[in-house]
C-alpha cells in the first residue's frame, strides 16, 4: 500500500521542472507566444530525450511507456512552467489514439515519430464533446467534408486524426484541400486550430475499437487537470512570495489575516484537488472500470477549484496581477482555457451522472 | 414609495426628447454615450449641451458651467434618455468629474478661471495620478515627491493606472512635498502639463493584451508652486472629497444590466449538442441567480438616488455598491463564457469568436476593477469601519510588523 | 420619485418593532414555543389595534388596507423579533386568498375577524408549489379527500382554506373527518401543520378567480423574503455586538480583519437584496405585471443570501453561535425554515425563467 | 502508487475477518462503529479485542495494551473490516485517544499504572476540560485557575464543550495554576475526579435542541497536587501534543462517504411533481460536485496514510482535512434538505421526516464541528502560518488594541 507520488515520480517531476525552468523560462515563454508558432518546437525535440514526448508510446515503438500517473506528473510540471508544448494534444490524446486503435503500420509510421519529438499531431475530436453549429465532418465517398473546431495543439501539427463518430481519419497537414486556421484564445501558451476539410483524403482510416477515443478522452481530461494543479500551484507560490515581499500600511501584507486566509483557502481547495488527480490517473491504467467516472469529475473539480484559484491569487495580488508584465496572468489564462477543453464542469457534471446511472 | 417623476420633470423630459430628437445626430460619435477624449466636434456638442443645461450643469456659469442647483432626478433623466437615444452625453473623464468640484471647492480663483472652463468645454483634457506601483491600497504610501525651489516645484517619481494619459493636456497628481511630515500629512495636490520636460507616458498593457491605462515616470519635472492646489501638505485630505465619489461611479447597475441582457442572448444563441444554453436547466440556474442580483443592484441605485432626492446619507447601503457590482458583471461574463463551451476560450481576431472577445474581455476587465479602485479587501474594511463602526486594525509598531515574517 | 420607505412605513417598522421588544421579548418567544401553543395568541390579538392583524383586509371589512410593501415593512419587524405569529399564513396568505375570491358573504363573515385578531385562518396550498408523494387532496360529491401537506401557521387556526386546483374550500377547524397534525420543523417560532381529510364538507366553496392564489402567493414570497430580511438585519446586529464585546488573543475580535471582513460580506449581501425586497414589495401593488417574477426572484435570492448570512453570523460568534441558550439560533433555523417555505431557490429559479419564456 | 496491502496484511485482514463473523455478536451494541462510554458489556469485549490485537493495540502490554508496534496500514485495515461488518471497534473517545498517549509520553510512572489500565479497558471513561467560554480559538486564554494549599490544588472555574462528561469518572483538565506567568506559561494539565465535591455537571443543550455536551462548573474543588501531569506550568505543551491529532480525527472522510450515499438515496427517493430529486439536472450538479470533493477527501486520508507509511511529514497536506470535511459534510446535508423541498424544514418528531430529522439534525452538527475544536478562521492561520510559513499576526499592544474599538 503506498498511496503518492514514488521516487520515480518525484525524480520525474523535478527533472521536467529544471528543464523548463532552464530551457523555458518564463521570458522565453513570453518570446515563443509572441512569435509566430505557437510553440516552442526545440524545447519539445529536447524533452524527447527525458521520454516526455513520448512517455505514453510503447517501447517497442521507442518510447518511455510510462503509466498516466507518470504523464500527469510530467503534465503537472508543464502547466507549473505555463509551458508552450504540445503535450495534451500530441503526447496524450493523439498518441493513445494511435495506440489503441492504429494499424500495426500506422502505429509503426508515427508512434516512433512522436516519441523521439521529431513529429506532432493532434486529435481533432471536439465534437465528442460538445456538438457544435457550423461545424462538424462527414466521410463520404472516401473524402472528409466540413469543419473540425478547437482541435488542441494543432498549430504546426505535422498530421491530425479525425474522429468522424468512431472512426479515426489520418490527414496530413499537407493534404489538399486541408485548411488549417489558427483560433486565437485567451491562453496563448497553447494553440487551439480549426481544420477545414474540401473533399480531402485521409492517408489512412480506422476504427476506434475498445471506446480507444473515449479513453483517450479521459486520459485528456486527467492531463488537462494536472495542468491545471501545476498552474494553480505556481499561483499560489507567487502569490505567497509576493504577499511576504509586498507592503502595505506598513507591514508585509502576509501578516494581514485577509491575506492569509486567501492564501490558505487556495492551499485548503488544492490539497485534496491533488490526492484526487493522483488517484484519478493510477485509476486509468489500474482501475479501468473506475477511471471515467475519476477523469470526469476530477476534470469537472479542477475546473471549478483552479477557476476560483487563480481569481483568488490575482486578488493577493491586486493591481499588479492585473498587468501583463507581471507573470500571474499566464496561469489565469492558462486555467481559464483548460476550465472549459474537453468539457466545462456542468457539462462533466451531467456525463459523471450519466456514467452512474444517475441521470 | 412612489417610481413616477412628477409633471415638472415630465416636461423637461419631453424637452429633452425633442432636443435628442432634433438635434441628435450632431453629436460626435456614433452611439457611445461618454466621451472622456476631446476634439472638435464633442466640443461643438458640449458646449451645444450646456447652453441647454444638459452638460455642466451644477457648475456656475461664471466658470463655463450651466449654473443649475444639483438635481439627482435631473441627472437621472439626463443619464436615462441620452441612453435610451444613444447619444454622446458630451465631455466626461476624471477632468469634469473629479478636478472640477475639487477645484470648485478647494482652488484659488486664479486656477478656477484658468482650468475650470476648457475642462467644461472638453477643450482640455485631464488624468488623474494617485496611484503608484507602491501605493495602490494605500495611497498615502505614495513615493513621488517634489521638491520645492524657490517658486518651482521639481517632481520625481512614477505613477500607475493612469487612464486616458496619452490624451490629456494636464494631470491632477499627488506628490510628496514635505517629507519630514506624518504620512498622511506630507502630500500636495498639483496640476501638471502633460508636455513638461521629463514627464514620460507608457502604455500599460494589461492581462487583457490592451493597455487601457498608462504609467507616467517623472524625471525632474519642474512645474509652478502656484499649480498646487489648497495648502501644501493637504493633498490627502482634498483628493479624499473625490475618492469617495469615484467609488460609487464605478460598478453602476447599468452595466450590469447591459451585461445580463448580453449573456441572455448568448445563451438563446449558443448552440451545443443542438440545444440552446438557455435550454440547459444549470446554466438557467444562475442565470436566474445572476438576473435577481441585477435588479437588486438596479433597485439599489434607484434607493441611493432616493436618499439623495430626500438629501439623506445613503449609510451603508452607499458603500457596497462596488463591491457587489463588479463582483456581478464578473460572474455576469463568467457564466456567458461557459454558456459557450469549449467556444468560450476564443478572443479577439477570429469570426469564431462571439463579439470578438467581448466576454473574455469583461471577464478579465471585471476582474480589474474589482482589484483597482480599492480592492474587495479595502471595501470590506470601508463597509466594517465606516459602515458598522467596527474598529480600525490597531497600529502595529513597524519593528514587530516586519520581524514578524521571519517569525 | 421616491424610492425607499416612508415616514410612515418606517414609523410602522418602529412600532412594530417596540411592540415586539416590550410584548415579545426574546424570553418570551422562548416560553412561546416551548410551551403547548406555536404562536402568542393575545400578542396577536393585541397587534390588530396596530394594525397588524387586518393589514391587508379591506377598510370595509374593518382593515387597515395597507399596501403590501407596509405588510413587507411588518414582515421583516416580525422576522427581526423571531415573533411567534402567524402573518404569513393567517394575515397574508388566507386574507389575500379571501380577499381576492371568496364571495361577499364569506369575506363579511370572515375578514372583521382576521383584522381584528378573534379568529385566524390558515391556507392549504403547498400543493401549488410541490405536489409530493403520499398527499393531495380531492374533492368529490360535496367531500374533501386526502391530505394537505405543510400548512403554514396551521396550528390553531379557526378555520382552512383548502387549494384543490383552483377551487378554495373553507374548513372550520371543527370540522367532522377533519385531521390536525402538527408537524414539528427546525424553525419553532412558526408552525407548520399537516391536515387530514376524511369525507369532510367544506363550510362553502369559492373559485380563485383571477389567478388570487398565484397572487396571494406572490404576496407570500415577499412576506417570507421581508421575514428572512428582518432575521438577517438581527443576525448582523448581534454578530457585530458580539463581536466589538468578546475578547480573543487580548484584543476584541471586531480588530480581526477576518471577523470584519465576514461582517462587511454580510451587509453587502443585505443591502441590495433589502432594496429588491422594496421593489418587489411596491411592485405588488403597483406594477402587477412585474410582480410574479420579481416576488419569485426576490425569495430565490433571499433564500440564498439568508441562509449564506446567517452561516458566517453563526461563525462570527463561534462556539456560543451553536448552543440552545444563545439567541442567535432562533434566526438560524428561522431563515433555515423560510429558504424552503413556498419554494427553494432551484424551484423558484426554474419558476422565475418560465415566467419570462426563458424555459 | 500501489494501492494492494501486500500478503502479509491479507493474512491480517482474514484472520480478523473470520474473528468479526465468529465472535461479533458478543459485541455490544447492534451497529455503532465506537463506544466512547463505559459499561460492562463494552469492558469485557474490549479485553477480547486487546487479547487479539485488535483494539489498544500501540500501548504497551504493561499499561493493558496489545503492546504491537504502530502500524498505519493495521490501523485502517481494522477501521474498514470492523467499519464492514458493523461490529463496535470497543473503547474509543478522549481517554483512550488523547489522555493515553500524553500519560504515556508526559505522566509519572505512578500516574501511568493508575489510569492506563482502566482507561484501556473502558472501566474509566474520561471527559476533556479544554474550552471555556472566554477561551474557545484562544486556548491559552483560560481562566479556570488552581491554588496550591500544601499537597492540595483548589480549582474554581468552568468548562464547556464536554462531551460524555455525563458518563465520565475522571477529567483532564487545564487549568491556570501560576497565576503570574504569561498566558502560555502558567497552565498545569490535571487529572480530576468527577466525583470531586464542588464539580458541577450541567447539560449544554445546542441549536440542535439536544444536549450533546455538558458545561462543567468548579467551585473549591480540591484535588491532589499529584494529580498534575508533567511539570506545574507545563499543561500548555502537554496538551499541544494531542490537540494535532484530535483536528486530524474530525472530518474523516468516511463520514463524508457516508453521507454522500444518503443523499444519493434521498435524492432517488423524495419525489416532488412526479420527479425524483435526482432527476433535477440542477440539483444533480451539485450533488456531483459533491462527489468529487468527497472522493477526493478519500483520496486525501489515503494520501495522508501515504505520507505516514513512508514516515513522511504531510507537510500543508496534512493541516486541510478537517477546514474540507466539516464543510463538505454540512454541505452534504445542505444538499439532502433542498432535495426534499418543502419537507425539508421538518425536525425530529414526525414520521413525515426523513430519517426523524437527521439531515438537518448533520446540517447543524457539523456547522457546530466547523465553529467548534478550532474554528475555520483558526485553521486558515495554521495553514497559512505553519503549512505556507506567513508570519504571526502581528503582536498588538493592549492599550491600541482596546483603544481601537472606540476609534
Amino acid at each position: 500500500m503506498d498511496f503518492g507520488l514514488s521516487e520515480e515520480q518525484l525524480l520525474l517531476a523535478e527533472t521536467v521542472t529544471r528543464f523548463l525552468d532552464e530551457r523555458l523560462p518564463v521570458p522565453r515563454v513570453r518570446e515563443v507566444i509572441d512569435g509566430d508558432e505557437s510553440i516552442d518546437p526545440d524545447a519539445w525535440r529536447a524533452l524527447a530525450e527525458l521520454g516526455v514526448t513520448g512517455c505514453l508510446v510503447p517501447e517497442t515503438h521507442g518510447g518511455a511507456e510510462l503509466s498516466l500517473l507518470d504523464a500527469a506528473v510530467i503534465a503537472t510540471a508543464l502547466g507549473h512552467g505555463a509551458a508552450p508544448l504540445p503535450f495534451l494534444g500530441s503526447a496524450t490524446l493523439a498518441t493513445l489514439v494511435l495506440r489503441g486503435a492504429a494499424s500495426p503500420a500506422v502505429q509503426s509510421e508515427w508512434l516512433p515519430r512522436l516519441a523521439d519529438g521529431s513529429a506532432r499531431m493532434a486529435l481533432a475530436a471536439a465534437e465528442r464533446i460538445e456538438q457544435r453549429q457550423d461545424s462538424g465532418v462527414t466521410f463520404e465517398g472516401g473524402r472528409l467534408q466540413g469543419t473540425a473546431l478547437f482541435v488542441i495543439d494543432g498549430a504546426g501539427a505535422d498530421a491530425y486524426l479525425v474522429a468522424v463518430g468512431d472512426d479515426v481519419h489520418l490527414v496530413p497537414a499537407s493534404a489538399d484541400g486541408l485548411a488549417i486556421k489558427a483560433l486565437p484564445t485567451i491562453d496563448r501558451t497553447r494553440g487551439l486550430v480549426e481544420l477545414g476539410f474540401e473533399a480531402v483524403a485521409p492517408a489512412d482510416s480506422f476504427l476506434a475499437v475498445g471506446a480507444a477515443l473515449d479513453r483517450a478522452v479521459d486520459a485528456g481530461r486527467v492531463i488537462v487537470s494536472a495542468d491545471i494543479l501545476g498552474s494553480c500551484d505556481r499561483a499560489i507560490s507567487m502569490s505567497v512570495a509576493y504577499a511576504m515581499d509586498r507592503e502595505q500600511f506598513g507591514r508585509p501584507i502576509a501578516t494581514f489575516q485577509a491575506v492569509k486566509h486567501l492564501c490558505a483557502e487556495m492551499v485548503a481547495a488544492i490539497e485534496p484537488a491533488r490526492s484526487l488527480l493522483w488517484y484519478a490517473g493510477h485509476s486509468w491504467d489500474e482501475i479501468p472500470e473506475e477511471s471515467a467516472l475519476l477523469a470526469t469529475l476530477c476534470k469537472a473539480h479542477f475546473s471549478t477549484v483552479g477557476h476560483d484559484l487563480v481569481r483568488i491569487a490575482t486578488q493577493v495580488h491586486g493591481g499588479i496581477g492585473f498587468t501583463d508584465e507581471y507573470d500571474l496572468q499566464l496561469w489565469f489564462k492558462r486555467v481559464g482555457l483548460s476550465r472549459q477543453l474537453l468539457g466545462g464542469p456542468e457539462k462533466l457534471n451531467a456525463h459523471a451522472a450519466e456514467l452512474q446511472g444517475l441521470a | 414609495m412612489d417610481l413616477s417623476y412628477g409633471p415638472e420633470y415630465e416636461t423637461f423630459r419631453a424637452e429633452l426628447r425633442e432636443f435628442l430628437q432634433t438635434r441628435g445626430d450632431e453629436a460626435p460619435g456614433r452611439a457611445g454615450e461618454v466621451a472622456s477624449l476631446g476634439g472638435e466636434s464633442l466640443v461643438r456638442w458640449q458646449k451645444l449641451l450646456i447652453e441647454h443645461g444638459y452638460a455642466a450643469r451644477n457648475i456656475p456659469k461664471e466658470y463655463g458651467g450651466a449654473g443649475a442647483e444639483p438635481d439627482p432626478l435631473i441627472a437621472t433623466i439626463l443619464s436615462e434618455e441620452f441612453g435610451r437615444a444613444r447619444v454622446s452625453r458630451g465631455v466626461a473623464g476624471q477632468g469634469i468629474d473629479m478636478l472640477v468640484p475639487t477645484l470648485l471647492e478647494h482652488g484659488s480663483e486664479e486656477q478656477k478661471r484658468s482650468y475650470v472652463p476648457p475642462t467644461v468645454t472638453g477643450e482640455m483634457v485631464w488624468c488623474q495620478g494617485y496611484s503608484e506601483p507602491g501605493a495602490g491600497s494605500d495611497l498615502a504610501a505614495i513615493q513621488t515627491h517634489g521638491r520645492v525651489e524657490g517658486d518651482t516645484l521639481v517632481i520625481n517619481g512614477q505613477k500607475i493606472w493612469t487612464s486616458t494619459a496619452q490624451f490629456s493636456q494636464m494631470m491632477f497628481a499627488l506628490v510628496r512635498t514635505e517629507p519630514e511630515a506624518a504620512k498622511h500629512a506630507g502630500i500636495s495636490y498639483v496640476l501638471v502639463p502633460m508636455d513638461t520636460p521629463g514627464l514620460d507616458v507608457r502604455p500599460l498593457k494589461t492581462m487583457t493584451g490592451h493597455a487601457e491605462f498608462n504609467e507616467v515616470f517623472f524625471d525632474e519635472v519642474r512645474v509652478p508652486v502656484a499649480n498646487i492646489v489648497g495648502r501644501r501638505g493637504q493633498g490627502w485630505k482634498i483628493a479624499n472629497t473625490t475618492l469617495g465619489h469615484e467609488r460609487n461611479m464605478l460598478g453602476s447597475s447599468a452595466t450590469s444590466e447591459g451585461l445580463y441582457e448580453g449573456v441572455v442572448r448568448v445563451m438563446r444563441e449558443e448552440q451545443v449538442d443542438g440545444h440552446s444554453a438557455l435550454e440547459s436547466p444549470v446554466l438557467r440556474d444562475r442565470l436566474m441567480s445572476l438576473q435577481a442580483k441585477t435588479i437588486a443592484m438596479k433597485c439599489h441605485a434607484m434607493r441611493l438616488l432616493g436618499s439623495r432626492l430626500r438629501g439623506e446619507s445613503s449609510g451603508v447601503a452607499g458603500l457596497v455598491t462596488k463591491l457587489n457590482g463588479c463582483q456581478l458583471n464578473h460572474d455576469l461574463a463568467g457564466l456567458a463564457i461557459d454558456a459557450m463551451g469549449e467556444g468560450g476560450v476564443l478572443y479577439r481576431g477570429t469570426d469564431r469568436s462571439r463579439e470578438n472577445g467581448r466576454w473574455q474581455f469583461q471577464y478579465m476587465f471585471q476582474l480589474g476593477l474589482i482589484i483597482g479602485g480599492g480592492t474587495a479587501q479595502i471595501q470590506k474594511n470601508i463597509i466594517s469601519e465606516r459602515g458598522l463602526g467596527m474598529p480600525r486594525e490597531p497600529k502595529v509598531a513597524a519593528s514587530a510588523a516586519k520581524s514578524g515574517v521571519k517569525g
